[in-house]
């Protein structure tokens, strides 16, 4: 950037390894935009680091309310870091509101950046506050700095052409201008990024990169602040890396597999938090030849997808929990018609519309059960936003192998946090294409008669002469697909089914020890994956053994995890939910397990693990 | 028939016994469409038949092509997912008026709106056959069935008028009995390269016997047939004493004898503006007394299928066909080393 | 009836303790009717007895072919049984198909009535036959006795007023006339339901009964027919009896329970196999204050029964596995919105549209997982036909109770068989009504206030001055049921909700046992009851001690069932389907379990079940 | 308003906050909806509201009556069962152009169809708001949003045209901030007995704002309002110089000069014959240019919930009220003893 001021020389910083920012603000104030950008730089930096955004199910609830409150908290770190951490080191609130939302969570002694032109009589109430936090004392255990960041702003973007209330628009890039100041973050990638976004010489454009100007120059000039701190680049393995959200990864995953199965990808899709960034990822990637279809309802998402399956693509549904229960119907027709679809589920908070915009694991039962009839399915999981790509591509790879309808979990805190992705050479990814059906000239098409290795029946597409067949929901002769009423066909039919499913086992890997001891091994799956990782560490640390597996495969099980499982005295399982993996891990290998369950629409915090593992350990929990 | 033609109807036909009961309407109407796909210069195999639940959604196993029997009343939304996947298939959805009109209304009035490239064949039949004999959208008021001991209290969806507030671009209307008016209707129907919706009077022997007796009694069927044949005037009635006209208050039926010849109304199904067809669809709620036969609104609309494949042409031609390492990029990388 | 002929002398029948007869013909045969008359006339002369209607899916299936052919099974009794019996001693074959898709079952020896009119050239071939049957030595095993009965029908009903083909449309009952001369059944009570059907003086009435006097007299008159039998009536309990459908029955109890409980009964449904008889009986009954509504799908009729429990009904929905399928993004609204709600699942074969009109137990699972997020509701299930109105009552009781939708599952067996029914005093039955919320001027209105003993909230319905309440799917605060995102909350309520229906264990009966030893119990639920229980009965019979424990309530499980397994050394769980109890019962006790398991779309055999317990006891099966 | 009137506005209000966007149209609905029923000498306690889900479906929260927040799309059928259980509340739903047309397309046009007691509003700002912005069926062709980032390919509905071809009895489209003629719309259509629609062009000005604009802007809007006034020609623009003439063809806009003023065609929202209503809601398909505002359509039909009272009282007074010794044994019994 042309400017001086932000190349100044500066105080020599203070080395730290990792550090935890929350801002938090009114709904309308950007908190989620300065959070995204400062993390951007902070990867462009090379800091190894992970996000949790947080925002309220109104589009804008009112300002100055609890109610409104938006946050955005991202971890930094110098090493590999798995969490976006427990609880913030610093804290920027913008309101009331905000400091009273978040300030609880703000480590002591933590530091809190205020803008102090909000704490004014009016907001006080608002946010339920008697008195003015910032002079009653409230705040002592906090190192407190105040910025009368709408004043600075106003002032600093008077040139840019933006007039009136609007100025106040940009207090966001003060404050954002502010901790690049205070964390030393490279601020050329924000300047670029306004340049692109808003134009040269846009008005808007202008008033943010001076108000940004101005928060850093504030830094510059405060002699509080010029104890500012420093996070290295992190020892992170080779390679070329970005800083990916979770829904974005999943969309290219599906993208790869379209790809490397050389089938158009097809989505078939109805907008739902926090599934609606699927679509609309992919619906900008055209070029691709994807096709992304709007439905009029979850329904005719699925029904479509699985009418594109039928024509030979590789189709996706993507949607939540309610969409899913929509789907039920027809994902047992896909089901009983063998073919290819990949449904993906992001969990929230339930039942019914529950907590749209927050985490939960709790529809592992209704992917496992939530169809009539015995209709077995694969269910693949993923365990974070960098791994939201390989999960997406192995759950496109059993669908195609094996003709069948696959349940891919992902959940609201992998859909919309963020973190570095090791990029994957996607030449080497592997081909998971497979033939459609040929016509042999002399034998009648039989559209059920099955591969004797993985039991999947042909796949043969419209357009293709010699092969016209019909399918349908009702049930159907083993091998000709006619429809049949036959008791024993029936049978026969539900057994293949089943067996089909369960035999996958046999083409997954096995599910891999992290740690060691035979006493306790913790099982976890999905988004916890860090959490638990992370508290499973610490305890090796303080000297005791632990052992972690995590399953990416929740339908069939992993061929070795019942024998895993029979090595340790206690089985701990973490969820966020009431234990439903452990439900199905008891059901099958009749082993007790003892659960650690979370239901706050909350991601798992490592401390709250480490404490459990430790109680365990102690003997405090018997199965 | 063209005697060029490729096919024969034999060639539709499927090994699959055929399972209506003896005397139902459907029987006339497969054929009708199996006549009709042997006079076509298209490919067997490009054919498509999605169907939902119920008697008339058996169809798709007696039809030689591809075939979907589904689930209940999502027919016009899977078949958008194979039109819209590959629209050079010629994908037609066979449904009834439980199946299209009571659990699928939303699909159907969506695929129209979309203008999908489909053709859309609704049986009706003014009754649930499969489920043995309950009242549907489209049977009358008063209607005595399991479901209805007292009389039904539900108003007749007009399938032909709701169809043209829902955007259709094609909407036709026949009979089963009449397979000549069927296959001009079927044809007229697949020259339309957008979403086609043709409701067909079926007659279910069983449970809803002589529904359409009005249009199909030889005594009566004349008087209340009205043909619609674009470019005459409506004329109807047994030696045509009967004429339509139509204007600010609606269509209405006249002596032709009072008003004369040159004043009934002229049949234009090609009009852009929907409104003339939709009054036309307003002389008969059902196929009681007078009801209008044929094609109410035919027009060029661009097909939704085909529009897809234009954004996803005009995207290639703009960025290129997609390329894996420039996408896992875009969002900006650095590398640690 | 005014004929003598009817009540001719006739040679002394031989005495026999149970029958089972077979009645099967083309769909178009009206064998259904000519079974159920059969049936309606035993059970008036006091027999036990049990039905198994069995019919295709398509509504009249090309003649002559085996896909046409229907079939009904009845087995009556001069003691108490349970079942319509494995293999019927006695079949009727209109046509070769209803010979060749039914002589498999037929017990060797057993006696076989033929329609040998039907017996020609022309009707083989359709039924896959190369040689006729009746000639080629293939019935040898079997006493066979052909009749011409379309021959005789058309001749008898002559001057009936009928004419043409439309009098072989009487042959029914030409064949019902004949059984009951051979069983020595009372006809008197088919003269008066063809009269009451048909009107005195009809053609077609008239046809009917000459066709009926016809096949009388034809045993009569032929000497191989001299040797006939006759069942006496049962020892059952005293009271009054009335042969019940299951449907009936579910209808009945509905009704009586919207009586007991003063709330006017509100079913929202659509119709499906096997369900759409239970919206057809209750539409029968408005003079009750029912209000039936056709809904235009599954999503509307629970819909519309939701917004009738909010106006303060007794609602129900009722349906099948595909529609339970569309309600469950709706039920898990009401699960939220804690609002009474009776859901009925008729359960048949899956998946998807599978075998709509055959059994099948395949939705337990379903019903206890089928929603997403934690959505936990009680399940409560019926046995048998004659069990339906307790069942319905009960589901009833407890949605009212604890302000919570129950799921009733029944199945297609249940649905459309029949059986003698004690009539309960209804006047007896308990009083099952809860009061609404009153106003109290003081305070304000909590609608989530809980009651401390079943937990359940205040129902303030529309209409009622100072109630005014807002209810959403979106989470609420635990007291005011205001939306509420706060984590805390939502855990207080996940739990909150899952222990009000856990805490249900406290309000249901123990579960009872059958039998003694403990090596072995055989657990069931739903209509496998008259098969186990005749199973169990058979082998203590044979001298081996075998327990039966079946359930009614399968969410909360009774309070004592844990302890009872801990019992026994072996748990046998019968079901018809992959296992679907035995899953949830090892997740919930740890308990190993032995499976039998059959999917054909047939109601359990006795027989097979029998085997299955001299195997385990045995010691052949190890869990 | 009337002076009498037993409440006041805020007795409408509830203490919860309001969630919507400042300066959002829901607030002025809110508004005008909750002065209404303040005229109404209807007890608060029998009013109960319905919605679905949708910013404007959080619209229950803020009514100090009886209220369901339901789930997407639903509404309309919820609202029947309260309606039809308890026919003597007065049932609102409240609905969104994504929530109503697009996953709930189906159980509106079928409440419609039956004539349900029900007063139906719809939000219609032509956008997906609580998901943050996907085009909806109503947003027009080519609109550029999240998910269609080359412009939506779908041909949306005209709510209106859709409605009439459901069968309708009461139709009527207003716009948020006249809040006047609002009330003037909520009140006839709470005057029919029956299923009322009423589409109200609501401004989403975080997601779509300005889709008004042709209605709303101080220079353009008097030559686009088109006032449909029973019994008056239909007269529009600065100074009375446009007007409206329905014929044959459908309706079209005139210059008053023209044509005179005596052939204009006078409003009739009564006529039993909906052709007419459906041709003037073709003169616009959104609200782009001159397009009509008012009522549509106002016919008197049974309702839902009184005719299945009716039939319950017509069974009680024949057999008499239930009795379930009775019910038990009528299938006929015997005695062992
Ligand atoms: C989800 C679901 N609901 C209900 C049914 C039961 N069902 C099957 S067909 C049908 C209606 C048939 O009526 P229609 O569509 O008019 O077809 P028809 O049999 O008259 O040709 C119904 C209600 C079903 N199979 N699936
Ligand atoms: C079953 C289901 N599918 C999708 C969603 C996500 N969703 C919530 S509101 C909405 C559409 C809102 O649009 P509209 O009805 O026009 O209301 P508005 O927000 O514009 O007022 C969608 C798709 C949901 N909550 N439930
Ligand atoms: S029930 Fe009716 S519609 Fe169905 S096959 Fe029989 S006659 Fe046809
Ligand atoms: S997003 Fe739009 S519709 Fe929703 S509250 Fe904000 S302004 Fe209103
Ligand atoms: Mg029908
Ligand atoms: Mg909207």
């Amino acid at each position: 950037m042309s400017d001086e001021t932000l190349t100044q020389p500066r105080p020599a910083p203070e080395q730290i390894e990792d550090v935890v920012i929350r801002f938090a603000g009114d709904s309308g104030d950007g908190m989620q935009l300065a959070g995204t950008q400062f993390t951007a730089s902070s990867a462009l930096f090379g800091n190894d680091l992970a996000t949790l955004p947080n925002f309220p199910a109104e589009i804008r609830a009112p300002q100055g309310t609890i109610g409104g409150v938006s946050s955005f908290q991202v971890h930094i770190a110098d090493w590999d870091i798995l969490t976006p951490g427990d609880n913030p080191d610093c804290l920027v609130a913008m309101n009331p509101a905000a400091l009273k939302a978040n300030l609880h969570d703000l480590a002591k002694g933590g530091l809190l950046i205020v803008n102090s032109d909000a704490f004014e009589e009016r907001n006080f109430a608002k946010a339920g506050y008697t008195s003015n936090p910032l002079e009653d004392g409230s705040l002592d255990a906090y190192q407190v700095i105040t910025a009368p960041m709408e004043e600075l702003t106003k002032e600093a973007v008077k040139d840019s052409g933006v007039t009136g209330r609007a100025t106040l628009r940009s207090k966001n890039f003060f404050a954002l201008g502010l901790m690049s100041w205070i964390y030393t973050r490279p601020v050329d990638p924000v300047v670029e990024w306004i340049a692109t976004k808003f134009g040269d010489d846009s008005p808007v454009g202008r008033a943010n990169l001076m108000a940004l100007k101005a928060g850093y120059n504030f830094g510059i000039t405060v002699e509080a602040l010029h104890h500012t701190y420093e996070i290295q680049p992190a020892k992170l393995p080779p390679g070329e890396y970005t800083n990916v959200v979770g829904n974005t990864a999943t969309a290219w995953g599906l993208i790869a597999a379209s790809v490397k199965a050389k089938l158009p990808l097809y989505l078939g899709s109805y907008p739902i938090t926090p599934a609606s960034t699927i679509l609309e990822e992919l619906a900008r990637h055209k070029n691709f030849g994807v096709k992304t279809f709007q439905a009029e309802d979850e329904i005719a998402g699925i029904g479509s997808a699985l009418g594109a399956s039928f024509a030979g693509r590789m189709s996706v549904t993507s949607t939540s929990g309610p969409g899913l229960a929509l789907k039920s119907e027809t994902l047992s027709l896909a089901l009983i018609m063998e073919l290819p679809l990949i449904v993906i589920d992001i969990q929230r908070g339930g039942p019914s519309t529950g907590l749209p915009t927050k985490v939960e694991q709790s529809d592992l039962l209704f992917a496992m059960y939530g169809r009539h009839g015995e209709s077995p399915l694969p269910i693949v999981s993923t365990s974070a936003p960098s791994d939201a790509f390989d999960a997406a591509f192995e759950a496109a790879r059993i669908a195609v192998k094996y003709m069948t309808p696959v349940i891919l979990l992902t959940d609201g805190y992998i859909a919309t946090s963020s973190e570095p992705w090791r990029l994957p050479d996607t030449d080497a990814l592997p081909d998971i294409s497979r033939p459609f059906a040929n016509p042999s000239p002399d034998e009648t098409f039989l559209p059920y008669l099955r591969d004797e290795a993985t039991l999947s029946r042909p796949w043969a597409i419209p357009g293709q002469p010699g092969l016209e067949h019909r399918i349908g929901g009702l049930e159907k002769d083993s091998v000709t697909g006619n429809v049949s009423y036959d008791p024993d066909n029936h049978e026969t039919m539900t057994h293949l089914r089943a067996r089909k499913i369960a035999a996958i086992a046999k083409d997954i890997p096995e599910v891999t020890i992290h740690g060691g001891g035979s006493e306790l091994l913790v099982l976890g799956w999905g988004s916890t994956y860090g959490a638990i990782r992370t508290a499973v560490n610490r305890v090796r640390k303080s000297g005791r053994e632990v052992a972690h597996a995590h399953l990416r495969h929740l339908n069939p099980f992993p061929p070795n995890l019942g024998e895993v499982l029979e090595r340790y005295d206690t089985i701990l399982v973490p969820e966020i939910n009431m234990g439903q993996l452990a439900r199905l891990i008891r059901a099958e290998y009749l082993v007790p397990t003892v659960g650690y369950n979370r239901v706050q629409g909350l991601p798992m915090k490592a401390r709250e693990i480490e404490t459990k593992i430790h109680e365990v350990l102690d003997g405090g929990v018997t199965p | 028939m063209t005697d060029t033609a490729r096919y024969e109807r034999s060639d539709f036909q499927t090994d699959q016994e055929v399972r209506w009961c003896p005397g139902c309407g459907d029987y006339t109407i497969l054929a009708s469409v199996q006549s009709f796909l042997a006079t076509l210069d298209i490919d067997r195999e490009k054919h498509v038949f999605v169907s939902g639940i119920g008697c008339s959604s058996r169809f798709p196993y007696y039809m030689n092509t591809y075939g979907m029997h589904t689930v209940h009343g999502r027919a016009p939304a899977i078949a958008t997912g194979v039109a819209t996947a590959n629209p050079d298939l010629t994908v037609w959805v066979i449904t009834g008026d439980g199946d299209g009109l009571s659990i699928g209304g939303n699909h159907l009035i969506h695929a129209l709106r979309r203008n999908v490239n489909l053709n859309i064949i609704l049986f009706n039949n003014q009754i649930y056959g499969l489920t043995k004999g309950q009242y549907s959208p489209t049977s009358e008021v008063g209607k005595l069935t399991k479901t209805s001991p007292m009389g039904s209290i539900d108003r007749p969806f007009n399938p032909v008028s709701l169809a043209l507030g829902a955007e259709a671009s094609f909407v036709a209307r026949t009979l089963d009995m009449d397979r000549n008016h069927t296959i001009e209707m079927l044809a007229a129907m697949h020259e339309n390269r957008g979403a086609g919706f043709l409701e067909i009077y079926q007659n279910c022997n069983v449970f809803n016997d002589k529904a359409f007796l009005d249009l199909t009694d030889k005594e009566t069927r004349d008087q209340n047939r009205i043909w619609l044949e674009d470019g005459k005037p409506i004329i109807f009635g047994k030696n045509g004493e009967w004429g339509v006209q139509v204007d600010a208050h609606g269509a209405r039926i006249v002596e032709v004898a009072d008003v004369g010849h040159h004043n009934l109304h002229v049949h234009d199904s090609h009009a852009p503006n929907p409104s003339t067809a939709f009054a036309l669809s307003r002389i008969a709620q059902g196929p009681y007394g007078p009801t209008p036969l044929g094609i109410f609104r035919n027009v060029a609309n661009p097909s939704y299928g085909h529009e897809m494949e234009r954004q996803i042409a005009a995207a290639q031609q703009k960025r290129g066909p997609g390329d894996l390492q420039t996408l896992v990029r875009s969002r900006g990388t650095w590398t640690v080393d």
